[in-house]
Formats: C-alpha cells, structure tokens, sequence
C-alpha cells in the first residue's frame, strides 16, 4: 500500500491515496463537491465542469474528477469563483434544453435540477432554447427525449465501458453535438441491445423507462432487492414497486458482486410476465377432460389419493419428480425430501442438463 | 561590370520589408528547391542532427536547448527544453515525438510556408528531439488544407529515409527514429495538443483532461512530445550554432524570432520573421508598408481566434511573449492580422467568437454551451438588439469559461471579447445604447442618410430603391424613409453626387 | 542516394557548391520561379510553363530552371529569381506568362534587366 | 457473398466497392487507421454513406457508432454525394476582413446554395473554409484546386462559369 | 465456476469455448468483453458460429460442430510437443499425464484440421496464447456440454487447464456458465436422482442414514432415474405417476412428439407452475405457484454464490410459493412439514449440507457468499481447487475424439445447432409475455449460411420448412454469414416453431445430456 499524502481542502487538513482524484479525497472526507458527468467505473472524462474547485497555484480552476491529488495540495471547493463558474455551467445547460420538470419522469431524481436548487438559481440569464429535437417513442422500453439531454456522455460510457456494447456514441460536434447509436437512428432500428445501463446512467430526463411513465414519482416507488430471475448469473436488481405492481427494474451499483448494478434486457424489461393476466391464480383439475378450477383442498386431496394409489400398486419408484431450476434452494430441498422422505422414491431430476 | 540601370533597383536590404527581418526559421526561403534533399544538405542541413547525435548526450541536448530558450512557437510559449525533459525524464521504451502542423488559426499561415519552402528543417528537429527524449517514432499532424505542404513533405520524408536521415541507424550512429503523416481531417481543435493525439489514435479530436499530461501519458499513453512546425524549424540551428547564438536576439524572456504572416489592411501582406521584442508599429508600417489607401490603423489582431486585438494605442509595444499577454493577446501561432479603421470591432469578436463555437468539439459545458450564448449575444448586438448589461455579462462569462474550460480551445476562446472590449467598449456601447455602427459595417445599424445640400433631386434613388425608401420630389432632396429601407446600399451606389451617405 | 554518415553531408555540400555554381561552361544561368500555396495561387504555375516553353522554343540547354518557396512577400507573387553568370540575382515581382516570356528573351538570354517588373536585387541576409 | 452486398451494391458499382475493401484492408489492424482509411474512400468514393461507413467498421473491427462520430465530427467527410465542383470559400480572418463574406452571399444568392449544400444541378457543392493559408490573396475562393485570389463578389458568377 | 465472474475482468486471457456468453450470459459477457477493451485481455473464441464476442477475439477458431473433443486434444499436443505445458504443476497435482500425453499425440494440428476445419496455423497460435497466458479462464456452457460428447468435452476443457496449470489460481479455472437462474442451486439441494444436497450420495450408507435420521424415515439406496429417462419409464408404463414443478419439458426435451405421447401415457400429472405451460395442459392437477417476485427465499448463481430472493408483491389470486405448496402436499400425505419459512428451511439445508453450513439467511442479507462456507465465520470461497482437488490429485483423461451422434447426409444435407437468444429464456414462458423483448425478438429465425442459402433458394424472410428425422418446424429464415456454411442455427423459444420436434434424443452416456447442438436436418422453400 503507498504511502498517504496530506492535502488541505477547505482549510481541512485531510489524508489522501496518490492515486485518487480530489473529489475521490473530498467526498471520502465528507466534503460535499457537486458532479454530473462523473459516473463511477468510468473514465473520468472532466466534461460538465460543475465539479471545479480552487487549486492553489493552477491557472485555472480545475476540474476535482479528473485531478489527481499531490502532496501539500490546497484546495477550495467553495470560492466565490468556484460557485460563480458553477452557477454559469447550469444556467447554460438549464438553457440549453427542455427543461420542464412538470411532465418529466425525473423529476424529484434529477441531478440537473438538484444541482439548480443546490445553487440557488432562480432562473438562466439566457433565453431557454430547447433545440427541438423529435422524443424517440419508437420503442415499448427505452424513451429518449434528447432535448432534455445534457451531454454528460454517461450513457456513452455506460455502453462502452461498462456493458461494452459500443452502440452509443457522440455525433457531430459543438453545439450541435448529440448522443446515440450510430447514423442517429433511433435505439430500435439499431444495434442497441436494451440492457438499459444508460437509462440508468442518465442524470436528467433524457433516457427514461417506457412502461414506468406516469406509473410513480421517484418518492412513491419501493425499491425491493432480489435476485433476478433469468439466467444463472443472478443479478441483483431492485425491483420498483408502486400500489403493489412492479413498475421498472433498476440496477444498484451498490450492491456490488456479481454484476455490479448492471443487467440485460430480460432483467430489465423482461418482468411483465409478473402481472401478466394469464398467470394461474386457482388450482386446476382435470373433470371430464377439461381442467376446471378448485380449492386447494380439492387439488391437494386428489394428489394425495392418486400417487398414493399409484405407489402403492406400482411401488415407489413409478413415480417420478421434476424439481425446477427456476425456483428457490429451499423449495428444491423441499422437493427432494418430499419424493425421497414422502414418496419414497430417488426419482427426482430438474433440466439442469437441457 | 556595372549594370547600366541596376542602380535603379533597390537591392533586399534596401527594402523594408526584408531589411526588417531576420531569418532564422526561413533562412532557406526562396533559395533551395525544397525538393532537394542535398540544397538543404548544401545550406548546411542535416549538420545539427550529425552533431546531436555524434557529439551529444540527449542530456547535453536538451540543457542546450532548454539554455537557448527557445518556447514552443505554438502558441502558449512553453519552454521546448523544459517540455523535452520531462518526456525524457517519463518511464517507457515507446514514446513519440509529434509535430503539430494543424495550424488551424484563420490568418495564419507561418507553418504552411515553412512545410512548403523548407521541410527538411521540420525533420531534422524531430529527429533531434526523438534523439533527446528516447523516441523511435514520430507523426506529422498536418491539415488536410494543406496539399502542396503534404506533397513536399513526402518527398522530404522519402528522400531523408533514403538517405539513412530517418529509419534505422541514422547516419550510421545506430539510432532509429522514423515518422509519418497524419492528415488532419477538418477539426480546429485538432491543434490541441490532447485533441491532436486523440485523432491520431482514430477517434473524435476531443481534448483530454490533463493530468496526465502528454510528457507522461500522451499518444496511445505513452510518453509523447508535441511541438508545432516552427519550434521543431528552429531547434537544428540552436544546436548547431549554440543556446547563445540562438540567445543572441530577442528579448530577456522571448528569446529568437518569430515568424509572424502578416495579413489585412496592410501593404505588403506576408510571411515575416523579426526578433522577439519588435515593435508592432515596425512590423505594420516599416515590414508591411503600412495601411493601404491612407486608412488609419484601428487594431492588429495577434494570436487568432485564442489572442486579442492590439489597438493604436500600443503600436510601440515590443511583441514578446509577456508584453503581448499584458495587452490582453497571445503571441499565438503567429497570424497577425491589421485591421483599418473601416472594421467594426464588435463584428471582429463575433467572428471570432462564431469561428470558436464552430469549433467547439461540445465536451465541455463552458465552452460548447458558453461560446454559442456569447455568439449570441454578439449577434444580437451587431443586429441592433444589444440590451444594456449586455457586456457585463460578456465579461463575466469570458472570465468563467475561460476559468472553467477543459482545454485551451475553451480557455483562450473569450480572449477576442475581453480584448475588444478593454480598448474599444465605447464601440460596444454605441451599438448598444446608439443603435450606430461607427465602422458602419452592421448592416442592421447602418442607416443611409441623404446630404440635401448635395442632392440635386435627380431621383435616380427613388428609381433603384427596391423598397420605395429613397423617395422624394423632382428637383427637391430626396429622403430615405429609415423603416422600410433595408440598408442594400444601392441608392448610394448610384448616386452620382455622392449625396447619400451612411454612418 | 546511399546512406550517408556525418562526414558524407560536408562532401555532398561542397559537390552541390560546386554543381549548382554558375560557370561558363554552364550552367549560365539560373531561373527561380517561386512556388509555395500563394505563388502557384497568382499564377506561379503558369509563369513555369511559359519559361518552359520558352527554352524549348529557344534550344537553350545552359539555363538552369528551379523551383522554391515562397519569398514571404505574398501580395507581390508570382515572384522570379534570374541569376546570370557573374552578376547579381534579381527578383521580378507580380509575373504572368507574358512577362516571364520578356524576362527570358531581354534579360537571361539578351542580359537586360527588365526593370519594370524588378522588385529587388541580391539575396536576402539571413543568419 | 451477394447476400452480404446486396446494401451497398444499391449506391455502388462492384469496382468501387473493390477500391472499399483495398482500403479496409490496408487499414485492418493499424491502429489509429480509421481517419485515413475515412480519408481515402471519401477521396475515391466521393462520399460516405451509411452503407460505407458500415462495411469499414466490420472490416476495421470498430462499432459502427464510433465510425459515425468519428465521420461527424471532421468537417472533411460528408455522407451526401458531392456536386462535380467543390467550390470553397475561404473565411479565414484575412479573407474576411477582406470582404469574404460579401463573396459567400453572392455565391449562395447566385448559385441558390447555402454553405455545406449542393447545387440542384450537382454542378457545385458550395462549403467554407477556416482559412487555407493563402492571405495574401484574400478574400480567396478556390474551385477545386484553383485558388482564386482577390476575388470580388461581381466576378463570383464569371469565375465559376469557366467551370461545367 | 471453479471461479468468480469478478475475476473474468481482470485476468490475463479468457478462452471461450461453446458459450455465447452475450447472448446466454449478457453481464458475464460484458465482463469478457471489458477485459478486453479496458484491460488488454487476450480472448481466445472457439465456436462454429460468428457470435458477437468473436468481434473481440484475438483469435477464432471456427470448429465444425461436435468436435471439440478434437480440437482440445489439438491444442494439447501442440502444448505438449513444444513443451508449453506447465511441467511443475503437472508434476505435483495431477495424475495420468503420461496416457493424456500418449493419446493427445496422435491430433497433430493437421490432423485436427481434417476434422474440424480448425486451420493448423490457427490452432497452433490459440495453443501458444493459452498456454502462455499468466491467468487464462475457460468459459464454457451448453455448447460443450449438450452433445453426446459432452462429458468428454467437459473433461478435455479440465485436462488442457490442468495441463498449462490454470485450475486454482485467482483469474484462472474451468468455468462452466449455468443457464438457468438457479440450476446450480437445484443441483446443491440434491434435486439428482443420485445425491441428496451437496453431493452426498443416495448410494452411501453413511450419507443416506444422516438424512434418514435427520427426515425421520428410511430412504431409499437406489438412484433414481435422469429427466430423459422419466420420459422413457412414461411410455414404457414403468412411471406411472408424476410431479413436475415449474418445468416445461413439452418445449425443453428433445424430440417433443415422444414427450408428448409419454406424458400422455401417465395414470397422473400434477404440473405446479406460474403459467398453463404445454405442460401444464396435460395435468391432471395444476398448482398455481408465485413467482420469484412474490417470495423469500435463496438462489445460488453460477459461481456458487447463494443470494437472497425478495417479496416485492403479491401473488395472483390463491397462488401460493412452491414451498408452501409442498409443504401443504407432505402434510396431506402425512408427513408432517412445519416451516415459519424459507429461513428457517434453510436452516435445515445448513444443519445438512457442509459447504452451505454457514450461509445462513442473515449472512446473506447484503451480498451473497459462495460456497463452500462450512461455518458461520467462514467467508465463502471465491475460487476452487486452491491447494488441492476434491480427489486429491487432477486426473486426466485420456480421450479421444467420437462423431456426433447424427450427422448430415444426402437426405438431411444440413447440421442443426440450437441455443437461445438474447432476447428470450428458455421455453418463452415469461419473455413471450413481456412487451420489449417480443418487440425486439417477436419470431423463431432459421439462420443460414448466404451459401447454403443461395443454393436452396431462399431468402432472408422467407419462410422455410426444416425437417429432421423426428419432426419438422416452419419459421422465417435469416440469410447471415453468423452460420458458418452446412450449418443452420434455430433457438428454442419458440412454440410455434419448436426446435425440440427436430432434435436428436441421443444421451452423453455418463450426464445423459441429449444432444441439443447437433442433428441432421433439411431445409427447404416453405
């Protein structure tokens, strides 16, 4: 392990790793520095500049994201050029868009308008200019209404460097700079692979979940952990609930191993078959040939009765039992021990090999 | 023999124009065939790098050029010694040294001459600087602008590896060190330093943050040294004449000379190379001959779109690095562009100022949303829809983005405004608070205005205006009617009694 | 051209010394035309061809033609450079194809200035 | 494989997309060798069209958004066909302290273009240039690879006339 | 996974093999995919067709389908004969070196080319790559393993690991993906016709008479019958009765006209489950049973990692958790089941199952720990074989290669291969239902070699029949070059064009694994 460095911010003295950056040290000593195009497990690309801070001896105010701490460093996060240049950086990116908060999904989980409350503004000095870009409806999962965009590039990062799927990327340049798959389609028509990461990256109102509009406000939504349900890879998730049904599905990059927040499109937009309405709510029988609905006590005392029958004409072993893959370690026990403690019998197998 | 009628012509140094320069980077203009590797070899070229590489540590190298106090002729006037040894002090086996030839300032042309008319030179300071810092190999990142430069470039780069000048074992010393070019594809902010390395690796030109800077992480993240087409021009000379040769002219901190292309109102518009510490005054009257049709000298704008304008006032200020950032310009890359009396000066920092939004490559705020709300602005004032605080808010948005921006591009982009408006704010002010262009070049403020002691009435005005806004009696002054005309100047055009006029 | 070592670029400064030295014996003379960005913009190139044709139409084989850069005086381009034989060399400025033709005929072949056109006589100084 | 092709033989002949994958394969695993690999098939190709862009990023093995930026983001590439003329004038400081300007407003007003843009008779593609180094012609205009110097807006329709 | 998918990021190389890990694994792909791009991994792919990690592969090796057993021993003779292998390694924790060496000589880079189609050249840079790798990690998945091959093939992987001495390093190991949310913890709870949880064998007295004592009832010795075999016991009236739980065997088993015809042949079906499957339609019960949304309780991931599974809402109707179910089913027949919850099951699982002795629910409350965790402060283990194998020493197994077991021929010309999409899992049952996946993925494509489609006569997005000895499916073909010519590819998610009609029932002998990757079939115009 390297050695400790001192620095001062914020007339603290705080202990740093060389390697971190200044607002890696600040926010490990509780120093409050705003960001926005910061995204952890990225490349710190230094874009948005909310995060500048005061350096002593620098030319100019340096942006703490991408600014590696050094030995006797003084830093100030709170100057009147550092608020003053902040200030400027959110009235022009408020002005630069559409940003309404009324009809915005963000709302209430907006870093752009956190930042604007944080800062005080009123409203930008500048006229608001939205550049009137078309909202990309096109698909049932993922809306992008890029005039809400900020051009932090997270999303950009997210596809490329977290899921690696390199399908976003910026285009043109300037003020007129965008992001998006390639010859600006729009996510249907091209590769993109719905795994959701940028819509989870977003800081603002510009990518958003299709089927969560209107389906709660940030503060309505209970967000319950679990493992998700697809491939072995198991995923943690939080799955958005709202008045009982689950409204999206969200990474946590908090959670940590195995995936680290990230998901694919079956996690992500996959879920509906929860509140589909062909799930089976009532047991079934089968009464002259068709399968009718009945109590649990009508299903449970016909199975009894059948596989008791059977076992005992055709012995143990004529029956046989498929456990799941799908379901829990607990109920896969349970499912051995009933055929081998209950039954009788060791036939019990489950697809592991299909 | 004597010529009969020689004496008539006046011989180069009678001439102000090259009795005024000293030629150092240029010193092969006009003489050899820059196709011709062995009349660079007769100019004594290639010497520099023989004795770099015989005669030399890459210390010893780097201590004579950091002594001559050459700064890199790019523009932010870097120490080259300085920038070579921490490159070479960088751990690595593979590093880089890169030219920078995308010299993307509108009105300069310094680089261009010199690739053209001298590109051995160019080489031979690469090689001296790979020597220095421990490089194999090398890229020229030349705009594609630039045809004729390319095309003589690779004849140079052919000739010198036929020659055992770059390849392996350079003139049989055991040093390899080879190049090639990259051309520029149509991108200002190329010329960045981290933009410029970011293209070569085949991406969008996008500044990076810097730590780490270039000397440790650059191409590729790998050590790299960056320098432009001037600097790496001079090194071959310092190290064959010496640091105090080279220390000879200039001024205590701007040592050597300085190509400047001269351009605008101004005679004799050219490629110019004085010592550091001329007077602008001699450079505009003596070198260029002055303004053309006896026009006074309104401003000298020095550093492109990143500098700032220079106006009367200063015209005995030595250029040098530190003098010209005092005036509030940069020392750029060298386009020096004189502007006469006739140039709105709020028109010059929307140009500037739009050449720079255009430019923005859009990563940062600052510059990508900044720079388009002060074209903004400029436009409005120029449109006659300026507002009181107006330049204020100008000023403080020039301050912050040139505080907060990521790279250079954004930090040197509100230099044009700062500078305009520190010399010329009553110019500003007019077309704020007057509605009036004093250049009368905005053509929302002009307004044409008839002389009625000079109109004699003939209507020909009338006749041409295509609004009906020149109209009037037979015989009787006409008038123009100032809401319906809109300003295509026909009517003074025909006017035969130069009674109509426009302020 | 082989690879060269130090001591090779003081042999090949001395034999283009001397090759590219004017003589009697020829070369007699030597015509420069100025061809950077801004000299083939004016019109450099064209100028180059008429002294092409010139020679060819002469039969003259002692003038030597070559190219260069640009002079640094780009409002006076095309700009020439004729060297004869013992005398100073001399800039002609703002050339097209019809005085490049009466330089040749009056001046390298005839030795008559053509002043009109001359901007300036010698070589510039440099370091 | 015509089933591969089948996109691009829509805009381009067999021989072109012969030169295309010369390129693409001088190019393969250099790195860096997107630009001027971008660089040479607008040269021989004229332009970059989606279809083009898409093969060279399969064959350089690079995402196809990053070809897309990359194409974007210089002003050299253009993804539209280009008129038989490039006509470009020059706005670099000199130029237009010089009137350049004037001389782009009696080209779009002459030509019905504005700048980027393509005449309806594909006989000029109009663009502007941040200064091409020629000053001291300002305002210069060049066509092709002949520069005009000097050039005044009256002349802009006398110049351009010489070329069809 | 002897390791962890964390230790994918950053290790030196990854050798994929028989794994479409973007499309089967996206997050692990991810990961494959960020070593590379982020972190200079070398990726070495061997796979028949062009799926989308080969795009970041150093190199691919394009091998005909079912021969993989080929290749591997290729790779060894070549490591073996330029003496790349990892001699110390081999030495000190491994057995069975010397026949391994003896019957790998014989697949000479040459030799292995004319089975595989695997050009030599290749061959022997993927050996040299892998062998020379500081940490190098094997993926594989069903691509390996569903071939009657298939355990052969699973060890080949083992031996070339053990070979170059890249089992029990950080980074390093033989990966197998697992499909299925929780296969890996089915197989842990000792849902096998063999083994009660973790391993413990049927068959071992000691081991049975622990859980009889535990269960409070004799047990049985004999193992049961595999899934495959179920079905065969069904039509031969041997199975008479049977209990499937949360399973689609009339979508997921091959050859779906006999499954068919033997689930018809049971005196009684009881199919509990979330949907009215295929399955589900042949019941003579149905069990409505809650999703995993709608429960407590644990899954185990592929890299042994047993996390918490959450209630977030509520189950449809009278639906209940498949505990509870058969819970309520044990205490019918008698036998009395009382659990508070699935806590409180797990309790019973860590009192009986070593390697989750300590994974007790509120260990896992935060983040999930891999098992073996025999006690309550071990920490989990991230990666296998550290020290030793389970047996001690590695064995290897001398192996040689075997055709598939149906091969084109004149009638049936072309090669069927089977795998899922990204878009869906498994049998459909969910992500049918869901609006964004079928949006993106709305239809079963047959994928075609441009070739092989030109000389049919078909195009992308026409429809065509392919037909196998078994049975034949109608669906839309896609022209690609991502089949490599002679073979065309179909997933299985599709009832509409259930690939399992077509698939050959043919069983790896030991893991009666069916055949699902290679078949004979033909295609035509529909």
């Amino acid at each position: 392990m390297e050695e400790k460095i001192r620095i001062t911010i914020d007339g603290r003295e705080v202990t740093a790793n060389p390697e971190q950056t200044i607002l890696e040290a600040a926010r490990e000593n509780g120093i409050f520095i705003p960001t926005l195009c910061q995204y952890a497990d990225t490349t710190n690309v230094g874009a948005c500049r909310v995060c500048v801070v005061e350096v002593e001896k620098a030319r100019t105010l340096v942006a703490s994201c991408c600014m590696p701490v050094s030995a006797g460093m003084v830093v100030r996060t709170d100057t009147k050029a550092v608020r003053d240049a902040q200030r400027m950086i959110v009235e022009l990116l408020w002005a630069s868009g559409d940003h309404n908060c009324l009809v915005c999904e963000k709302n209430g989980n907006c870093e752009l308008q956190d930042l604007v409350y944080w800062l005080g503004i009123e409203k930008p000095r500048f006229p608001i200019e939205s550049p009137g870009y078309e909202i990309e409806k096109t698909n049932s999962m993922i809306v992008r209404d890029l005039n809400k965009c900020v051009l932090c590039g997270r999303c950009v990062r997210a596809c490329n460097e977290i899921q690696v799927n390199e399908v976003l990327d910026f285009s043109l340049r300037g003020s007129r700079a965008k992001v998006g798959p390639a010859f600006d389609s729009d996510y249907i028509a091209s590769e993109c692979y719905f795994c959701g990461e940028c819509v989870d990256a977003c800081p603002v109102g510009a990518i958003t979940f299709a089927q969560a509009r209107f389906g709660g406000r940030p503060w309505e939504l209970e967000k319950v952990r679990t493992t998700c349900t697809y491939c072995g890879v198991g995923c943690q998730l939080d799955l958005n609930i709202n008045k009982g049904k689950i409204v999206k599905v969200t990474g946590n990059r908090d959670y940590g191993p195995p995936n680290q927040g990230s998901l694919c499109i079956k996690g992500r937009f996959a879920m509906d078959f929860v509140q589909h309405p062909d799930r089976l709510q009532r047991p079934l029988i089968r009464k002259n040939g068709e399968l009718t609905e009945a109590t649990w006590e009508e299903a449970y005392d016909l199975i009894a009765r059948n596989l008791s029958a059977i076992k005992e004409e055709h012995g143990p072993d004529s029956i046989a039992g498929f456990a799941s893959a799908r379901c829990t370690n607990e109920e896969n026990y349970l499912f051995q021990k009933f055929m081998r403690a209950v039954i009788g019998t060791n036939n019990v197998d489950h697809c592991a090999r299909l | 023999m004597e010529e009969p009628m020689i004496g008539s012509i006046p011989t180069m140094q009678e001439i102000p124009f090259f009795a005024h320069q000293k030629l150092r980077v240029l010193r092969n203009r006009g003489i050899i065939d820059p196709g011709k590797i062995e009349e660079y070899i007769a100019r004594d070229g290639y010497l520099g790098l023989a004795k770099a590489l015989t005669e030399m540590t890459p210390a010893e190298i780097i201590k004579e050029v950091t002594a001559s106090g050459l700064r890199g002729r790019g523009g932010a006037g870097f120490p080259t010694g300085l920038k070579w040894q921490f490159c070479s002090q960088s751990k690595g086996d593979v590093k880089y040294v890169l030219c920078n030839a995308d010299e993307g300032d509108p009105g300069a042309f310094m680089d261009r001459s010199v690739l053209e008319a001298d590109p051995h030179a160019v080489l031979e300071g690469m090689v001296i600087a790979a020597r220095a810092i421990g490089a194999h190999y090398g890229y020229i990142y030349c705009r594609a602008e630039y045809p004729l430069a390319i095309h003589q470039l690779n004849i140079a780069i052919a000739q010198a590896r036929e020659c055992g000048l770059l390849g392996k074992d350079i003139l049989g010393t055991g040093f390899d060190f080879d190049l090639e070019i990259y051309q520029g594809a149509g991108a200002f902010v190329c010329g960045e330093e981290t933009a410029l390395m970011t293209s070569i690796e085949g991406k969008r030109g996008m500044p990076r943050p810097r730590p780490p800077f270039p000397a440790v992480a650059g191409l590729w993240g790998k050590p790299s040294v960056l320098n432009n087409v001037e600097t790496f021009a001079s090194v071959a000379q310092i190290v064959l004449k010496g640091a105090a040769w080279y220390a000879s002219v200039g001024t205590e901190k701007s040592k050597g000379t300085k190509v400047f292309a001269l351009t605008g109102d101004v005679n004799n518009v050219g490629l110019v190379e004085v010592p550091m510490g001329t007077t602008l005054r001699t450079i505009v009257y003596e070198i260029g001959g002055g303004i053309p049709g006896g026009k006074k000298f309104k401003a000298a704008q020095l550093g492109g779109p990143s500098g700032g304008c220079i106006p009367a006032e200063h015209l005995d200020a030595s250029v040098d690095y530190e003098k010209v950032a005092e005036l509030g310009a940069i020392m750029g890359s060298g386009g020096l562009i004189v502007m006469n009396e006739d140039k709105c000066i709020v028109d010059i920092a929307r140009f500037f100022i739009d050449f720079c939004q255009d430019e923005s490559c859009g990563k940062c705020t600052p510059c990508r949303e900044g720079t388009k709300r002060m074209l903004q602005i400029l436009t409005g004032i120029t449109e006659g829809k300026g507002r009181e605080g107006d330049i204020e808010l100008l000023q403080e948005m020039a301050v912050i983005i040139k505080n907060s921006s990521l790279c250079g591009l954004g930090q040197t982009a509100p230099n044009p405004i700062l500078s305009t408006i520190r010399y010329f704010r009553d110019e500003y002010e007019a077309h704020i608070r007057e509605g009036r262009c004093p250049a009368g070049v905005c053509t929302a403020l002009k307004r044409y205005t008839v002389d009625a002691e000079k109109c004699t009435g003939c209507g020909v005005c009338a006749k041409v205006c295509p609004t009906k806004a020149a109209k009037g009696e037979k015989k009787q002054p006409h008038e123009i009617d100032q809401a319906t005309c809109i300003k295509c100047g026909v009517c003074m055009e025909k006017c035969k009694f130069e009674a109509i006029f426009v302020n | 051209m082989a690879k060269l070592t130090k001591e090779d670029l003081k042999k090949i400064k001395d034999k283009v010394l001397a090759k590219s030295a004017l003589k009697e014996e020829g070369p007699r003379a030597r015509v420069t035309v100025h061809m950077g960005t801004c000299g083939i913009a004016s019109g450099a190139k064209e100028v180059m061809s008429a002294l092409m044709a010139e020679i060819a139409d002469a039969g003259i084989r002692d003038v030597a033609v070559t190219t260069s850069g640009c002079m640094g005086m780009c409002s006076r381009e095309p700009l020439v450079t004729v060297e004869c034989l013992g005398r100073e060399p001399i800039k002609y400025e703002r050339m097209d194809a019809a005085k490049m033709k009466r330089v040749f005929q009056e001046h390298v072949l005839k030795g008559e200035i053509q002043t009109p056109f001359a901007l300036a006589r010698g070589e510039e100084s440099s370091e | 494989m015509k089933a591969d092709n089948a996109e691009i033989l829509k805009e381009f002949t067999p021989e072109a997309i012969e030169i295309l994958d010369k390129v693409i394969d001088k190019f393969k695993g250099k790195p860096g060798g997107l630009i001027p690999a971008l660089e040479e098939v607008q040269v021989a190709l004229g332009c970059l069209p989606v279809s083009v862009q898409k093969r060279i990023a399969a064959g350089l093995h690079i995402p196809v958004s990053r070809v897309y930026g990359v194409v974007t983001f210089y002003s050299f590439f253009t993804m539209m066909p280009r008129g038989k003329h490039t006509v470009r004038a020059c706005m670099g400081t000199a130029c237009y302290v010089k009137g350049g300007k004037a001389v782009v407003e009696a080209i779009e007003k002459e030509f019905h273009v504005k700048e980027g843009q393509t005449t309806a008779d594909r006989l000029f593609t109009f663009e502007t240039v941040r200064c091409i180094g020629a000053c001291g012609l300002a305002p210069a205009v060049i066509v092709n690879e002949d520069v005009h110097g000097g050039v005044k807006p009256s002349e802009v329709k006398g110049i351009l006339s010489k070329y069809n | 996974m002897t390791n962890s998918i964390e230790e994918i990021e950053h290790t030196d190389l990854i050798l994929a093999i028989g794994t479409n890990t973007t499309e089967n694994h996206p997050v692990i792909g991810a990961k494959v995919k960020k070593a590379v791009r982020s972190h200079g991994a070398k990726l070495i792919v061997i796979d028949p067709r062009d799926i989308a990690l080969t795009g970041y592969a150093d190199i691919w090796l394009r091998q005909r389908p079912g021969t993989d057993v080929a290749v591997l021993n290729g790779l060894m003779q070549i490591i073996i004969s330029e003496d790349l292998y990892d001699r110390d390694y081999v030495a000190a924790r491994t057995e069975g070196f010397a026949e391994l060496k003896k019957t790998v000589a014989r697949y000479t880079p040459e030799y292995v080319e004319k089975i595989s189609g695997v050009k030599a050249e290749d061959l022997g840079r993927a050996a040299r790559m892998y062998a020379t790798a500081g940490k190098a990690a094997i993926l594989y998945c069903m691509g390996m393993t569903q071939h009657v091959s298939g355990t052969d093939n699973v060890k080949s992987i083992a031996n070339l690991a053990m070979l170059c001495g890249k089992v029990g390093i950080e980074g390093g190991g033989v990966n197998p993906l697992r499909g299925q949310n929780n296969v890996q913890g089915a197989c842990d709870m000792g849902a096998l016709p063999d083994v009660f949880t973790a391993y413990q064998k049927v068959a071992v007295a000691e081991q049975r008479e622990k859980f009889s004592r535990a269960w409070g009832v004799p047990l049985p010795a004999k193992p049961g019958l595999t899934v495959v075999e179920m079905m065969h016991g069904a039509t031969e009236g041997t199975i008479r009765g049977m209990y499937i739980m949360g399973e689609n065997p009339m979508l997921s088993d091959p050859d779906l006209s006999h499954v068919e015809s033997a689930l018809r042949k049971l005196d009684f079906l009881v199919v509990q489950d979330i949907f009215l499957t295929e399955t589900a339609k042949l019941a003579h019960v149905v069990l409505p049973s809650a999703c995993f949304a709608e429960k407590e309780g644990t899954f185990t991931n592929t890299e042994r990692r047993v996390q918490r599974v959450r209630k977030a809402v509520s189950a449809p109707g009278e639906a209940r958790a498949d505990w509870e179910i058969i819970t309520g089913l044990a205490n019918r027949f008698g036998y009395p089941m009382q659990y508070a919850g699935p806590a409180q099951i797990m309790e019973e699982i860590n009192s009986l199952t070593p390697s989750y002795g300590g994974i007790t629910c509120s260990r896992i409350e935060k983040e999930g720990i891999q098992w073996p965790c025999p006690s309550p402060d071990h920490p989990g283990t991230k990666f296998l074989h550290g020290d030793k194998f389970t047996r001690g020493l590695g064995l290897f197994h001398a192996i040689d290669y075997r055709e598939p077991a149906e091969l084109p021929d004149d009638e049936y010309p072309l090669l069927l291969t089977t795998g899922r999409v990204l878009y869906h899992y498994h049998t459909g049952t969910m992500t049918r239902l869901a609006k964004g996946t079928s949006e993106r993925c709305p239809e079963s494509l047959v994928e075609i070699n441009p070739q092989d489609a030109d000389r049919i006569g078909i195009e992308s997005g026409k429809m065509v029949v392919v037909s196998s000895r078994r049975g034949r499916v109608t669906a839309k073909a896609a022209v690609t070059s991502r089949s490599p010519e002679g073979v065309v590819f179909m997933n299985f998610h599709f009832r509409e064009a259930a690939v399992n009609l077509l698939t050959n029932p043919a069983l790896d002998p030991i893991a009666k694994i069916p055949e699902y990757k290679v078949c004979a079939v033909r295609v035509e115009a529909a």
